[in-house]
């Protein structure tokens, strides 16, 4: 009876963790362009929103499209499926998740914007007031 | 009690024998299998009609087979216990059977009936439903597979808790989703890659989810059976 | 037959929602005697029976049962046989099968001719390929017995023993408690005096609220 | 009488420094929070709605601790502890829910938006509500007991899979959740000024600290009440 119970309760603790690496194994690897045309699966592609390439949205196709530079300077099209993501103006970075399609422009299922770090005052006003 | 050690091999025998009682109990009434069926096919009927001829995005449609899924088998497979229950042959089953022989047996037959309807209800859907394109075959059968596993392991033991409750059909859905809701998140998710074309590495981590979970309720399951079936 | 064989309950007490069924219920007997329980209804009889059979855990108090150290050792489950009338068989199923599926859950082998003998014995085997469900309620008590008795054995719990039986059932019930008194432990729950002809111990519930 | 006090400074503390101390855009005294861009005066209610999903999450494994001391022990006594945790905890979810559903309108625009932290307190709200439902449904009190309990057990178990599976699916808003830069870590984890994060700390104990008085509480009315019922 005893044993039963520690040997099971064991085993509970030991495949919650071992569900919970899933989890870390799942977070899709972040790269650049380059690294996301070469591999043919879903990652997280890094970079920042080209502001002077016109971004729109379609609502036909419920599509958002816009432009992406990543950090060694290369661009390419992003086509997402959905509305623009949160303070997507206001973002420094944004992530989209997705994969690159035969014709050529990355297909996104979600973008994430980085924002500015949200609880404490801003560094630079910090700054000047020290 | 002074008895004898019970033996592995008298356990799996009478695991057997509860299993081989509730298949042939449901190959003469076929209680459970006609309404799972019938279930099936309403509710694939009414995503037809509703969807008419326009069609809805893969992801929408891979989340909706799995919405066929759970409801039909919230619909039967509550069955197995509260069966016993209305019959009142719980005792019965007190007196032949240890309380994990019943719940592996009864966990057996879940396992089957579900696996058999989920297969129906993937060939009709597939068939019916246009829109519905599974690129990775390999990750939608796996997924399939693990998830009726899943459905089977938390259907059984809420199926024993509400037997044991006076108003069971209401309370059998209220009590099984939040519990199913993470593994019915997860198959979803695993069918949208499927259907998206992903490469099953990359299904990986939907997999190792699924078979923690089912192990986790399983086994928490059998620890538990013991207070739940005896009164 | 079994001669080291001997029940004993100690102390044993039972509650429901908080309110005692009975308490201080203490008892033994041991092969070839008959424990009689009696008490008017709702003193717990049937709670006690269920507890005897180790399907209700007591809530206080402690019950042994020592087998026989010369016959094969069996699972606590296996060494009680029970007839009541809230025991209820698997209807969908005849006779036959439900004495054959009692034998596979119960991880014992399952014997055809032991099994037409005991429904010979109760008088229900022309019938016995028949879904129980279309027994009549006496019928299915002589079922029960042939349920009851099917693997042997030592202790048998018979809770309102002539529930539904005619003259010829009381006979046959009659001569199977005979037979279990010489086997091993009978023992019975009923407030009929005249179900019952000699016992060796008793149990007033009645006493024990 | 001591626990009384204390929880009665600290929740005047928490309640008179978190709506009183004025906000600037350059805190300079000590007593100044910061101005965050974007919440300005809203950021106040962080003082009160982590705490309440914070307790939460501590009744719902207070109440499953005492659910596995009954099955051990058939205790009566530990269903109602086990019971009366629960229904502070879902009080407390309740708290969290509306407290949450306001500020994501101020913040996010809407009541409601599915972020993985609030799908999470959406399934605690469930499975509160699916354990008294079960209660309500069961009569016999040892049998009410011994079911619920096994099923706060297996919901238990099951709920760590949510927080596996959920930011895969959803993006998050929440800070600390998957699509923030700094991580996936708890909600505490935040940055935040050290003021603040006294105050925010304050706050989390006295909560806890309120949590532990009104349990205690109702277990007292409930053995009171069972007692009154054998009796009469």
């Amino acid at each position: 009876m005893k044993p039963k119970i520690i040997i099971g309760s064991l085993v509970v603790v030991a495949f919650l963790i071992f569900g919970s690496y899933s989890f870390m194994q799942s977070n899709v690897e972040y790269t650049d362009i380059a690294g996301a045309m070469a591999k043919h699966k879903k990652v997280q592609l890094k970079g920042s929103w080209n502001k002077e390439k016109h971004a729109s949205f379609d609502a036909r196709s419920a599509q958002f499209t816009f432009w992406l530079v990543d950090d060694s300077g290369k661009e390419c099209k992003v086509v997402l499926d959905g509305a623009a993501p949160n303070n997507f103006e206001l973002a420094t970075s944004v992530v989209a998740k997705g994969r690159f399609t035969d014709e050529g422009y990355f297909h996104a299922t979600e973008v994430l914007t980085k924002c500015p770090s949200k609880y404490e005052a801003q560094p630079s006003e910090l700054k000047k007031t020290s | 009690m002074s008895a004898a050690r019970p033996s592995f091999r008298l356990f799996l025998r009478s695991t057997g024998a509860v299993f081989l009682k509730d298949l042939r109990s449901e190959l003469r009434t076929r209680y459970a299998v006609s309404a799972l069926i019938m279930f099936v096919v309403t509710t694939i009927s009414i995503i037809l009609f509703s969807l008419g001829s326009e069609g809805a995005s893969p992801d929408a449609l891979s989340g909706m087979l799995w919405v066929v899924v759970f409801f039909a088998a919230m619909s039967g497979l509550s069955r197995t216990f509260v069966m016993e229950e209305e019959r009142g042959t719980t005792l019965t089953l007190q007196l032949l059977a240890p309380p994990g022989a019943v719940f592996f047996g009864k966990l057996l037959f879940n396992l089957v009936l579900v696996t058999g309807v989920n297969a129906v209800t993937v060939v009709l859907y597939s068939a019916f439903i246009n829109g519905f394109v599974i690129r990775t075959m390999s990750i939608f059968v796996v997924t399939v597979l693990l998830g009726s596993i899943g459905f089977a392991a938390a259907a059984t033991v809420i199926a024993a808790i509400i037997a044991r409750a006076n108003t069971r059909g209401t309370l059998y859905p209220v009590l099984s989703f939040p519990i199913v809701l993470p593994l019915l998140l997860s198959v979803i998710d695993a069918t949208r890659m499927a259907s998206e074309g992903a490469f099953f590495g990359e299904a990986a981590g939907e997999f190792q989810l699924l078979i923690s979970y089912i192990v986790v309720v399983i086994v928490s399951s059998a620890m538990l059976f013991e207070y739940i079936w005896k009164d | 037959m079994n001669p080291g064989l001997r029940i004993a309950g100690k102390d044993l007490r039972k509650e429901f929602d908080r309110r005692p069924v009975f308490r201080d219920v203490s008892f033994s007997a041991s092969a070839g005697e008959t424990l009689l329980v009696t008490g008017r209804n709702g003193s717990g009889k049937s709670t006690l029976v269920k507890i005897i059979c180790g399907v209700l855990s007591p809530g206080g108090g402690t019950l042994t049962v020592t087998q026989d150290q010369d016959g094969p050792v069996r699972e606590a489950r296996n060494l009680f046989g029970l007839v009541s009338p809230y025991l209820q068989l698997f209807d969908e199923f005849s006779a036959v099968e439900n004495l054959s599926i009692a034998m596979g859950i119960r991880g014992l082998p399952f014997d055809p001719a032991a099994a037409d003998g005991l429904l010979e014995r109760v008088a229900i085997y022309p019938r016995r390929h028949d879904p129980v469900r279309t027994y009549s309620s006496g019928m299915k008590q002589r079922a029960k017995y042939a349920f009851a008795l099917i693997h042997t054995p030592p202790v048998l719990v018979l809770d309102e023993p002539m529930s539904n039986l005619d003259g010829d059932g009381t006979a046959v019930v009659r001569a199977v408690m005979a037979e279990q008194r010489r086997r091993g432990i009978l023992v019975v729950a009923t407030n009929d005096m005249s179900d019952i002809e000699t016992y060796d111990g008793r149990i007033d519930l009645n006493e024990r609220r | 009488m001591v626990l009384k006090i204390l929880l009665g400074v600290l929740l005047t503390a928490v309640i008179v420094s978190g709506f009183g101390l004025p906000m600037s855009p350059h805190p300079q005294a000590w007593y100044e929070l910061p101005v965050i861009p974007g919440l300005e005066e809203k950021a106040r209610i962080i003082f009160f709605h982590v705490p309440t999903a914070w307790l939460s999450v501590v009744a719902f494994l207070t109440s499953m601790t005492y659910a596995i001391q009954y099955l051990r022990k058939r205790d009566l006594a530990y269903d109602i502890r086990s019971s009366a945790a629960a229904g502070l905890g879902f009080m407390f979810c309740i708290l969290a829910t509306i407290t949450g559903a306001v500020w994501a309108k101020f913040n996010w625009g809407s009541y409601w938006n599915w972020d993985p932290r609030e799908t999470s307190i959406f399934v605690l709200l469930l499975i509160y509500g699916a354990y008294f439902s079960l209660r309500s449904a069961v009569e016999t009190e040892e049998k009410r007991a011994t079911l619920s309990s096994a099923y706060s057990i297996i919901a238990a178990v099951t709920v760590p899979f949510f927080i596996f599976i959920m930011p895969r699916i959803m993006t998050g808003l929440h800070p600390g959740a998957k699509g923030d830069p700094e991580g996936a870590g708890p909600v505490v984890e935040f940055k935040m000024a050290p003021n603040m994060r006294v105050i925010f700390f304050t706050s989390l104990i006295a909560f806890t600290l309120l949590f532990y008085w009104m349990f205690t509480l109702r277990v007292r009315t409930a053995e009171l009440e069972t007692y009154n019922q054998r009796r009469g």
